[in-house]
């Protein structure tokens, strides 16, 4: 250790100066381009002016599956890509079994049965209250997660296939209906007219299922043991 | 027949296809390579779609939803996207049919390497064709995502440390990025880039997001001296995936930094300058440490830190002589994309055949595998700049744009950034002929691997015969 | 002065706190942490500085959050899947140039 | 001032204040834990911003499922000392396995 003030390796003043720096300059920077100019107005009226033909009374779920629901399949790609990353650093770190705490078993004995509620409301509400399928999967992947780490759980021999078959899902179903509905002149993910509603329940209701299994995939930390 | 062909939405197909095949793949992850090789084709096919779309129709749009910009999002393929989405399918199928038979001594990896490439795929093709700054933002993170699991599919510590580094730096950039659409939304009120480009009206509130944003897509590039984070990750990937890394991944970010170039053209003398000194440094840096390495793979990987230098020569170039200039760098960026993927591809046969990949003893590789170093020594021909090659082309441009301009200093770089670069291919061919000392093992290399590497080092080279019909495409897009 | 201004300042803030820590901590599950802190920073920014102009609420940009926060609970699980392969392929979860550092907490080693 | 952006400055200064906390305490556990709250306090301020669905996303994926990863992890890394803080928190996660 060369002095007392500063550990080996330790960042030193100079690069602490440098990007502090940095950081103050880029602050400044959005801070002028915050308050500099106009603000422009956004897309509240055109979504609303659109949302009657949407599918969904809730904007913000209008958005996510109509609007800019490329974007959303994107994004359950992404999801999908992570837990198919994760399972490809190797097979699960074992999780070791212990006696839970009586605490814990209670909790979860109200809080497990509860979640598939908490998730269909969620999910039935979504379309015109806030909620929707990633609230929704996020609560039955928190149910799941529970579940793993209360101990109370046949040995962790996750099946595999059908883990994977639950998991793209969600991705699956999705790209299925926005390819399903081109023939006919439209575009991709352009709900025929009278159909966004039930098309839109149907790719929520999947990806719901997905989410909660990716999540809980990705908390398991790598492929299950049986996976090749 | 053609019709119902010609009928088919190929600019979707180019982007669902891929995702298609790595859900497959990752469901049935014993029959993992001929689904994944059946989707690569696919893929390609799809993009070759496009292609003749744009040639036949010229530039394509899509409104994904039926809604159009602003409320919803819109696809276009213009020159520019054709020219990437095209450079994807010919190095993505070399390397799919090179993976192939690569990954058959790795059962266990395999089933895991194709899901994450078609995903990658899938990122680049939606990349090259998006119109939404926002939905950009998300196939950045779907790309970075997958190109990180895939350098550390390796599983060793050093690949595991490089992959983590590059999350990181990946992450770090991506949200540089998404600040800048946060602050473009709050001034203008729209993520569409043709939207953007009419309302934008230059000063602060342009110019501190396009700021973020081409900071964040630098980190993402690895120009100098934002490239530290390059050599390990492309270096101690598996060779399929470092030619997919440095040939594909790198020029997605720096597609993007010339589409908001294209779409905002910023006014001033600054920003160009210190892009173009940065890419000098990058040159020199790049060169002078892959003059340096032992191991090939990271000369090769240093190499392509050099060779990103080159492409943003082209921004202080571009102020008189814009087409020239811009023509160039493009042209650059695909010759790489195909020289790189080569380099990896014979990189990875001489290490499957060996077993190790020191430079100083490649012990008379050459006689046993003569293909593969032709494979090299053709993409280093492409890599230094010699004529027919495409990399050729790239710079014969960019040396005519700064000589038109008086430019004189930047010419120079460009010439000795070439002697550079076949100083460090020199190198290997040199060892490559010469008897080591040592014994080493020997192994069987499959024939694919050999020859998909040939042709894409000769697909480098060819590029230069076919510039007089690939430049025209850009007609349009450039600035 | 507005609300919509003070929590666009909050994502600011939040940001150079997050990059800070990026850059100076060098334990990866707090690189990690530090990754999600910049990250919701950056999506207040998006919703604040949208929500500027006042008027109604603009639901685009809160779905583009949840986009946001989506991706970024995909890429956090395969940091913390790699920060652990990490550790447990070289004992440490720090990368090699802060191997040597103190990793300033408990659980360093 | 009127009560509502008194509010809101107050609830941005406790949010700064808590990713300080997380990002500089000295203890991973400690940091963790702030971080959750962090998640909590954030989605406080969605509601706030009007943005209720951003909020249940915020509380479930942001603080929830974050959190759990992070705490599994943080549970699994190698190396550990038996007197760890918070050790009668995440009383299942007691692996101290190396692989």
């Amino acid at each position: 250790m060369s002095s007392a003030s500063r550990p080996p390796g330790e960042p030193g003043l100079l690069l602490r100066a440098v990007l502090a720096l940095l950081l103050l300059a880029a602050a400044a920077g959005v801070a002028l381009a915050l308050v500099a100019g106009q603000v422009a107005p956004g897309l509240s009226g055109a979504v609303a002016a659109a949302l009657p033909d949407s599918g969904a009374s809730n904007p913000v779920t209008a958005v996510l599956l109509n609007f800019r629901g490329y974007d959303t399949l994107l994004e359950m790609a992404v999801l999908t890509a992570a837990v198919v990353g994760v399972w490809s650093l190797g097979p699960a770190p074992r999780i070791r079994e212990t006696e839970p705490s009586p605490v814990l078993l209670g909790m979860n004995s109200v809080l497990i049965p509860l979640a598939p509620l908490i998730c269909a409301y969620l999910l039935w509400a979504g379309s015109s209250r806030p909620g929707g399928a990633f609230q929704a999967g996020a609560v039955l992947a928190a149910a799941g997660v529970l579940f793993i780490i209360s101990g109370r759980r046949p040995a962790v021999h996750l099946p595999a296939a059908p883990m994977s078959w639950g998991i793209v899902a969600g991705l699956g179903v999705f790209l299925a209906v926005a390819l399903a509905v081109m023939p006919g002149g439209r575009e991709l993910l352009e709900y025929p007219r009278g159909l966004a509603g039930a098309l839109i329940l149907l790719v929520e209701t999947a990806a719901t299922v997905s989410i909660a299994l990716i999540l809980a995939g990705l908390f398991i930390g790598g492929r299950p043991e049986d996976e090749p | 027949m053609s019709t119902w062909l010609a009928a088919l939405p190929w600019m979707v197909l180019a982007i669902a296809i891929p995702l298609l095949g790595a859900l497959a793949a990752f469901v049935q992850p014993r029959r993992a390579q001929v689904i994944g090789l059946s989707f690569s084709f696919l893929t390609a096919g799809a993009a070759v779609g496009v292609v003749l779309d744009f040639i036949t129709l010229g530039p394509q749009q899509h409104a994904v939803g039926g809604w159009g910009a602003p409320l919803g999002i819109d696809l276009v393929a213009d020159g520019l996207s054709i020219l990437m989405l095209g450079m994807s399918a010919v190095v993505g199928v070399a390397v799919s049919i090179y993976a192939r038979a690569y990954f058959v001594p790795y059962p266990d990896k395999a089933p895991r390497f194709w899901p994450l490439w078609l995903f990658l795929w899938a990122a680049l093709n939606a990349l090259f064709q998006s119109a939404d700054v926002f939905n950009l933002y998300v196939t950045l993170e779907l790309m970075g995502l997958s190109a990180v699991a895939l350098v550390a599919l390796t599983g060793s510590g050093p690949a595991l440390w490089g992959a983590m580094r590059y999350l990181l730096v990946s992450l770090l950039g991506s949200l540089a990025y998404l600040v800048g659409v946060a602050l473009l939304y709050h001034a203008y009120g729209t993520v569409d880039l043709t939207l953007l480009a009419e309302r934008a009206d230059g000063g602060l509130q342009l110019a501190v997001p396009l700021g973020a944003m081409i900071a964040g897509l630098l980190l993402k590039t690895g120009l100098f001296p934002f490239h530290v984070w390059l050599p390990p990750a492309h270096g101690s990937a598996r060779a399929p995936v470092s030619a997919l890394l440095s040939g594909l991944v790198v020029k997605a970010s720096f597609y993007l930094v010339l589409r908001l170039w294209f779409t905002f053209v910023p006014e001033g003398e600054g920003l160009p300058l210190l892009l173009g000194c940065l890419g000098a440094a990058a040159i020199f840096w790049g060169s002078i440490q892959a003059l340096r390495q032992k191991r090939l793979k990271l000369l090769v990987a240093y190499s392509t830190v050099a060779q990103l230098g080159y492409l943003f020569i082209a921004f202080p170039l571009a102020g008189l002589e814009p087409q020239m200039a811009w023509s160039g760098s493009i042209y650059l960026a695909l010759s790489h994309a195909f020289a790189k993927g080569a380099m990896f591809l014979a990189a990875g046969a001489i290490m499957t055949q060996g077993g190790h990949d020191e430079i100083d003893e490649l012990d008379l590789v050459v006689d046993r595998m003569p293909l593969t170093l032709a494979a090299f020594a053709l993409a280093g021909i492409s890599l230094a700049g010699l004529p027919p090659s495409g990399g050729f082309v790239g710079k014969w441009l960019l040396l005519e744009s700064a000589m038109a301009q008086g430019k004189g200093i930047w010419a120079a770089i460009i010439i000795v950034g070439g002697l550079l670069t076949a100083t460090y291919v020199f190198r290997v061919l040199g060892f490559a002929f010469t008897r080591s000392e040592h014994h080493h093992e020997r192994h069987e290399v499959p024939a694919a691997m050999e020859w998909t590497a040939l042709l894409l080092a000769l697909g480098a080279v060819l590029l230069g015969f076919v510039a007089p019909w690939a430049l025209p495409l850009l007609d349009g897009v450039l600035p | 002065m507005s609300s919509a201004l003070l929590y666009a300042g909050a994502g600011m803030g939040l940001l150079l706190v997050g990059v800070w820590a990026l850059v100076l901590r060098a334990h990866l599950l707090r690189k990690v942490l530090a990754i999600n802190v910049m990250g919701s920073g950056a999506f207040l920014l998006l919703v604040g500085a949208g929500a500027m102009g006042g008027g109604p609420v603009d639901p685009v940009p809160q779905a583009m959050v949840i986009t946001g926060i989506v991706v970024s609970i995909s890429a956090t699980a395969l940091a913390l899947a790699l920060v652990l392969r990490i550790a447990y392929a070289t004992g440490k979860a720090a990368l090699p140039e802060d191997r040597e550092r103190d990793l300033m907490d408990r659980e360093g080693r | 001032m009127n009560p509502g952006l008194l509010f809101d400055a107050v609830l941005v200064t406790v949010l700064l204040w808590v990713a300080w906390a997380a990002l500089a305490s000295r203890d991973l556990f400690r940091g963790i834990v702030l971080f959750i709250a962090f998640g909590l306090v954030l989605s406080m301020g969605w509601v706030r911003l009007g943005a209720p669905d951003v909020a249940l996303a915020e509380a479930a994926i942001g603080a929830g499922i974050a959190g759990a990863l992070l705490l599994a992890t943080w549970a699994r890394l190698p190396g550990k000392t038996e007197e760890r803080p918070g050790d009668d928190l995440e009383g299942q996660e007691r692996d101290h396995e190396q692989r």
